[in-house]
């Protein structure tokens, strides 16, 4: 792997938990990594695990979600059908070949500035040393 | 079909907050190509008044129809812009955030790094912007009445209020009488005003009051619709007396064959009562009830030759034929005021509650304080056998509190202060009797709490840093085994009589009124709140109010001015007549929507059901959504199949094109 | 198999006034087919069959039909629909019925013991000449192939389908009438087809499917087949959004199929129904088995046993693993 | 014509001699899923009797891109193929199916694209000697040794193959390898007459078309078409592996700025075929669908064509999961006639 590539991750974000503990870490001047990029949605149980895919197709070389701790959803439970749908649809894309260190999924709630900072990092190292993701990257094929 | 979109991007420097770390011009530059965007600008404060005004220009002359402020997150100022813009006749909802700051400069400190993830950040808004829709925050009429569940102080003070304002309350409570838990108390800490002095004119207040419909013995039995439009259905259950013909005179109760056989919970079992009953001599309303579950006739079908106090009764009222009653009314608003339950002493068996009748809790203690309790004020237990006026006194704190290993780890907030109070009134009872109190802390926060804390060590009631570890009896004497930690000394206190300063726990009975109103708990099993801070008395259920100690531990003053706090924002879509549905709601494609009712199970506001619809000639099964409860976090339409329920502004075809923007190659 | 009770219990069900149409299988047109049937009255049921070369499954036909718009006044024939299952093919009716995808009282499904069909290409490959009245039977744990008079043993596991070589549940899950008797669940094997791609590193795993995926050509034969599979309008061949381009090439294709994949996760009954009708010969099943078998072991959730569940993905529990979770 | 041997010792040799892209069966497990390019360790022709993806995947690519192009500028970009290409191992059917395929490509618009690579492409077939179980080419006036539409023809003769070339194109690729072959004998010629009738005998499916052409129209609303079309599930197996399927869809894919205009194969079979904008399908269900494709293929191209664009195959029988048999339905045809 080369030592210069820096991995693009895109990240969905719960926005009363992860979101917020992102901002929070804007407030709180914590550093990390630029190669994230956010999209904002209302509950990790609105991240469709297709996004994932969509993701790596379309360009991403990781992918994050994140929402809120067990117990802690806004809306309750949304939380609870992400883990158990995500954590299957890992399981898939590892079975067809996907390096698992490609995607990963966290809580983090709004006073976890700190906390999802090293989400960023680790998942920044992961991706990095997983490599550029070349696998089914729709514009790659040569048409 | 709305226009063509014509984007402005404004991208904020605010101050050099931005623009320190990201390159502002290169990032308007960047979005100036960007598909659909007709300008870019950059300006030092967005959110001032002439950054706003900067937008609404451009709006006005040059037709912009979406725009995107690339600044601080959306959860500081997309309110303040979503206002901006519809002052200009724009949809709200046509205004997106680019999130620059928290998430970029303020976190990246390599320009080019944070300006190229800026440059991303602006994308993706500009690809979402493109295929925003228009949404309509909708308005539906509020029912102007409330529905109040539970009638101790929260509940009665909630009413009141509301009820002044002039809407309809219905006021339901579980048990015969208004009062509740205060209702048992003695003195209140730490004025020492007498309880049912300050609780009695507000009861009877309630039943007289004419915007309160007061339903007592009466429980909530489903609850369906959404704030402003709540349908409830009660059960007023059959008490076999009419209370429109009892007149409380208590005949009845005297004549009962079971006339002070059965434990009263009004006296938390220290005193007794007939199978027909009023809890306690001011119960509101001042009607008899009778027993079911010990009523000869009611449990065997006869009572000796005939029922005593059917016979006792001049006027007529008792009636062994009444059934339950429903009724059904509709509500605007929902206060939950449930209140508690006390910690269960026997759960902590080396405090010998269950084994000694000279170990008590608190609320016995009050019962016993009462001039009105079991035992006319005076201060009586037995020892063994042996009733005994105590001499030598301990009070334990923190039992059932601050205790992991029962599983309740909060403070229970009470128990110092009415230690305290009690052992200033059994001071003024027993006027040579030696007082001692066990303790961890003492925390006396309130307003005159310190004070009273002072003056009741002032008299002569000891307080001794250390938590008991077991309470055993020697001879006549119970011996409460402790270590004094603030010396280190081992101690073995025999005394007469033990007070376990019992804490306060959510009621038992709790998840019941969970599942009707949809609530959840917090880790101490309280009913949890919208937010800990700023929406204490709110919950996840619009239009569902918390008051008192159903949702943490509080005391009479703490819970009066929640049940005031929940009063008001109950009232506020009463007094507005109106409620505004949340816009950003899921919506059906009844076309592609196959029934499977995935999207129903995970809908935690079931604010979806199915309907039949006709499908050309055939008849299909289709969600449909009810926006007044829909809030919108789509876990709905990631579990369905077919992308056929979808969250507006957060669309698949919403979404996908951000990915595209931030993963892609463009 | 009774051959005269399936026929006498099936036309006795076609018979029926409020039955449209009973769905069974019939001898194929030629080698070893099998063809699905639709039976409208009782003298068709003297055709059906069930053996061990009926190895499509009749439940997709639940789903299938189309809704065309009636003319006004028209109205939709919502008699019953009664169809032979077979063990796996139950489990499809009954996911189909958690799904609400058809209601209870409107099919009527008639359980068939099943001991095991076979691979028919294994079969052909293996027996390529046919003569007329060419047919196989059980027997035993075996099969026997008449043929032309003469009779020749078969062994199970050199023609037996694979998907059937991990079946546990031979008997139908649900059924109104059974005809048979019910067979004795075999010792399933581990499934060596997943098993074998597991132990692949993550770089093999990959080339091993994206050689699989580049060959698709999206016929969409293995969607259309899945009993499961019965979106009126599937995402994957939606425009808008576009999850999947309509570009036949290897990034849409592995798209498509870890889309289907995962649409199926807890849902999927293991029929086989996507990998014996590939016409390339992709392995459809061993994805299908693979989150079968992690739906089945760290969530405890099998699909197509009870029509009153819950389904899998619009449910949770709150101890389902989170080891994955950062 | 003139026909020549070639040593199989030779093959590697010959193959390697040709110009352009030399496009071989590939035969995988022992199954032919399709053609491939060849990869240099041929010893000779893999035994199969036909792939399962028909050849006219290399004509005729199941995407292929018409034009790129960008927003704001309208930069077009269309690529245009100029790849010799040599398919070897073609059956007459599949060749033959190219041929009829081509009357479609050049009528009213020629279409640069597919006809580009007609002409770039030049066909060695091989004569069938075991048909399949399903083929009935001799029915739809094919044979096992058909030459229309092919170049070159080859016969099996164990040790050898026999050439003969049809077309001055055939001509010119034979020149290419002109050192290896040998000339064939009286002995030669003869073993290939045996192969031919041989091969014949052993197709055992066979349609009356007589009668069809014509009676298809008068058969529109005969309850046959409920009857043959229930079981299908309207996936394009049948469509995707006909030789002489022709289908496609014309899509647009875009990426930023950047986007592409491709077609892709389509298929009569799905419901989203002809399924219009409004949501109003005038085919609304599968049987008016597989109504579509006998008669596309037995009457409507006859009549625009005078060509049946049915080659006999067989893969739409072999590969329909649901046993859906043209030659069946051909029969029901006839017999509701």
């Amino acid at each position: 792997m080369s030592e210069d590539f820096e991995p693009n991750i895109v990240a969905f974000l719960c926005n009363w938990c992860s979101y917020a503990g992102a901002d929070l870490a804007g407030t709180s001047r914590v550093h990390y990594p630029a190669n994230i990029k956010v999209i904002r949605v209302m509950c990790s149980g609105r991240v469709n695990p297709l996004y994932v895919m969509n993701a790596l197709q379309q360009g991403a070389d990781g992918v994050l979600v994140s929402g809120c701790h067990p117990g802690d959803c806004h809306y309750m439970e949304g939380n609870y059908y992400a883990r158990r749908r995500l954590g299957i649809f890992k399981e898939l894309l590892e079975f067809v070949g996907v390096d698992s260190r490609r995607f990963h999924m966290s809580w983090v709630s709004a006073s976890e500035g700190h906390k999802w900072k090293e989400v960023v990092e680790k998942t920044v190292e992961d991706v990095r040393a997983a490599g550029p993701f070349k696998g089914f990257r729709r514009w790659q094929i040569d048409w | 079909m709305t226009d063509k979109p014509k984007i402005g991007v404004y991208v904020c420097h605010c101050g050099i907050n931005i623009s320190a770390t990201v390159d502002v011009e290169a990032v308007a530059e960047y979005a100036q190509n960007l598909p659909n965007v007709h300008l870019a600008r950059t300006y030092s404060y967005m959110c001032s008044d002439p950054g706003q005004a900067l937008i609404k220009k451009d709006i006005r002359e040059q037709g912009l129809n979406r725009v995107i402020v690339a600044s601080c997150s959306p959860r500081m100022h997309e309110n303040t812009f979503r206002k901006a813009v519809q002052e200009e006749g724009l949809n709200p909802y046509f205004l997106e955030i680019a999130n620059i700051r928290e998430q970029c400069s303020w976190v990246h400190d390599n320009k080019e790094e944070a300006t190229a993830k800026a440059k991303k950040i602006v994308a993706s808004a500009v690809a979402k912007s493109r295929l925003l829709e228009p949404l309509e925050s909708k308005e539906v009429d509020a029912e102007p009445a409330a529905l109040i569940i539970g009638a101790g102080i929260a509940g009665i003070q909630a009413s009141l209020d509301i009820a002044d304002a002039g809407f309809k309350v219905y006021l339901v409570e579980k048990s015969p009488s208004v009062g509740g838990r205060m209702a048992q108390l003695d003195k209140t800490f730490p004025t020492l005003d007498c309880s049912a002095c300050i609780l009695t004119p507000k009861m009877v207040d309630c039943a007289s009051h004419p915007n309160i419909e007061l339903m007592t013995y009466s429980e909530v039995e489903e609850v369906d619709g959404f704030v402003g439009n709540f349908t409830v259905r009660v059960r007023k259950k059959a008490r076999y007396v009419d209370v429109n013909i009892c007149t409380g005179c208590g005949e009845c109760a005297k004549a009962c064959r079971l006339a002070n056989r059965i434990s009263s919970e009004f006296d938390e079992g220290m005193g007794q009562r007939s199978a027909i009953y009023l809890p306690f001599p001011q119960a509101v309303p001042a009607k008899y009830t009778i027993d079911p579950e010990n009523c000869l006739m009611l449990t065997r079908g006869k009572c000796g030759k005939g029922p005593r106090c059917e016979e006792a009764c001049q006027a007529g009222a008792i009636n062994f034929e009444q059934q339950d009653e429903i009724v059904e009314f509709k509500v605007g608003a929902i206060i939950v005021a449930t209140g508690f339950d006390t910690f269960d002493a026997s759960r902590k068996p080396e405090y010998g509650y269950s084994d000694y009748p000279n170990v008590i809790t608190g609320l016995e203690m009050e019962r016993l304080v009462s001039s009105s309790g079991p035992t006319g004020g005076e201060i009586k237990v037995f020892n063994g056998e042996e009733e005994i006026v105590p001499k030598e006194i301990a009070f334990i704190k923190c039992v059932g509190s601050r205790d992991a290993s029962v599983g309740n780890e909060y403070c229970s907030r009470v128990c110092c202060m009415y230690t305290a109070k009690q052992a200033h009134l059994l001071r003024e009872k027993i006027p040579d009797a030696r007082i001692r109190v066990y303790y961890m802390d003492v925390r006396a926060f309130g307003k005159g709490y310190e004070e009273f804390y002072d003056r009741v060590r002032r008299e002569n009631v000891r307080y001794i840093r250390g938590n008991p570890s077991e309470i055993f009896k020697r001879g006549n004497k119970l011996v409460v085994k402790v270590e004094d930690t603030l010396t280190s000394t081992p101690l073995e206190d025999e005394v007469d009589m033990v007070v376990l300063a019992v804490g306060l726990e959510p009621r038992a009975d709790m998840r019941q009124v969970m599942d009707l109103l949809r609530l959840s708990q917090s880790g101490d099993r309280f009913f949890l709140e919208a937010h800990p801070k700023l929406r204490p008395v709110d919950t996840a259920t619009d239009g569902v109010f918390l008051a008192g100690c159903c949702q943490g531990p509080k005391d009479i003053p703490d819970t009066v001015a929640q049940a005031k706090g929940a009063a008001s924002s109950a009232m506020v879509p009463l007094a507005r007549g109106k409620v505004t549905i949340n816009a950003q709601v899921a919506t059906v494609d009844e076309s592609t929507c196959r029934g499977c009712g995935y999207c129903v199970n995970v809908c935690p506001y079931s604010a979806i059901e199915m309907v039949t619809i006709n499908r050309f000639g055939h008849e299909v099964e289709v969600a449909r959504v009810n926006e007044a409860l829909c809030k919108g976090c789509g876990s709905c339409s990631s579990v369905c199949l077919s992308d056929s329920i979808q969250p507006k502004s957060f669309r698949d075809r919403q979404i996908l094109p951000q990915i595209a923007a931030l993963g892609g190659m463009s | 198999m009774d051959l005269e009770q399936l026929r006498k219990t099936t036309a006795e069900v076609a018979a029926r006034d409020d039955v449209k149409y009973l769905i069974g299988w019939e001898k194929g047109t030629y080698g070893y087919r099998v063809s699905p049937v639709f039976i409208e009255n009782e003298a068709d049921a003297e055709d059906l069959i069930f053996s061990p070369l009926c190895t499509s499954n009749l439940a997709t036909y639940l789903t299938l039909v189309e809704k065309p718009p009636l003319p006004r006044g028209q109205k939709a024939d919502i008699r019953k629909v009664a169809l032979m299952v077979k063990g796996c093919d139950s489990r499809a009716v009954a996911q189909i019925l958690v799904e609400k995808g058809i209601e209870r009282e409107q099919i009527i499904v008639i359980g068939c013991p099943c001991p095991g069909v076979v691979d028919v290409d294994l079969l052909a490959a293996k027996y390529p000449e046919i003569a007329e009245n060419t047919e196989l039977k059980w027997s035993g744990e075996d099969f026997t192939l008449i043929r032309g008079g003469e009779e020749i043993p078969v062994k199970r596991e050199e023609v037996l389908a694979e998907k059937c070589r991990l079946c546990r549940y031979p008997n139908p899950v649900i059924s109104d009438i059974t005809i048979g008797e019910p067979v004795k669940p075999w010792q399933t094997e581990e499934d060596p087809g997943v098993s074998e791609i597991e132990e692949k590193s993550v770089e093999e795993r990959w080339e091993y499917w994206e050689e699989q995926f580049a060959r698709c050509i999206r016929c969409y034969s293995c969607r259309n087949v899945c009993p499961l599979c019965y979106c009126e309008d599937c995402i994957l061949d939606r425009l808008n959004p576009t999850w999947v381009n309509r570009a036949v090439n290897f990034s849409e294709n592995t798209a498509f199929h870890i889309a289907r994949a995962f649409h199926l996760a807890g849902r999927c009954v293991e029929c086989g129904e996507c990998e014996r009708v590939c016409p390339v010969n992709i392995p459809l099943g061993r994805l299908n088995r693979k989150l079968a078998r992690e739906v089945r072991g760290k969530y405890g959730f099998e699909p197509g046993l009870d029509p009153d569940g819950k389904p899998f993905q619009a449910s949770y529990k709150p101890d389902d693993p989170e080891d994955f979770i950062l | 014509m003139s026909a020549v041997l070639l040593n199989k010792d030779k093959w590697p040799v010959f193959v390697g001699k040709l110009s352009g892209k030399v496009w071989v069966p590939k035969v995988e497990d022992g199954d032919a899923i399709c053609f491939a390019p060849l990869s240099g360790g041929e010893a000779e022709l893999p035994r199969f009797c036909n792939t399962r993806i028909p050849p006219k995947e290399i004509v005729f690519p199941e995407t292929e891109t018409l034009y790129r192009f960008k927003a704001g500028g309208y930069e077009i970009k269309a690529p245009q193929p100029d790849e010799k290409t040599v398919i070897v191992g073609i059956r007459p059917c599949d060749a033959r199916a190219m041929k009829i395929v081509d009357s479609l490509f050049h009528w009213g618009v020629d279409d640069p694209y597919y006809l580009k690579r007609r002409e770039m492409t030049t066909l060695v077939g091989l004569a069938c000697s075991s048909p399949g179980p399903n083929c009935f080419c001799t029915s739809v006036g094919g044979g096992p040794a058909s030459t229309e539409g092919l170049d070159v023809i080859m016969f099996d003769l164990n040790d050898y193959y026999l050439l003969e070339d049809i077309t001055e194109k055939g001509k010119a690729l034979l020149e290419e390898a002109e050192g290896l072959f040998e000339k064939a004998g009286d002995d030669a010629l003869k073993q290939k007459d045996e192969s031919i009738s041989d091969a014949e005998s052993k197709i055992n499916r066979s349609v009356n078309v007589e009668g069809i052409l014509e009676g298809l129209p008068g058969l529109w609303e005969d309850p046959l078409w409920k009857r043959v079309s229930a079981s299908c599930l309207g996936c394009g197996t049948c469509t995707y592996l006909c030789p002489t399927c022709h289908c496609f869809d014309i899509q647009d894919e875009t990426e930023g700025f950047e986007a592409r205009r491709y077609r892709t194969w389509d298929s009569c079979m799905f419901e989203e075929y002809t399924r219009h904008a409004s949501g109003h399908n005038p085919r609304p269900t599968r049987k008016e669908r597989t109504r579509n494709r006998i008669n596309h293929k037995y009457s409507y191209y006859v009549d625009k064509f005078d060509l049946i664009a049915c080659v006999g195959c067989g893969r739409c029988i072999n590969y329909c999961p649901v046993n859906i048999d043209i030659v069946d339905i051909l029969r029901q045809v006839k017999e509701a006639l």
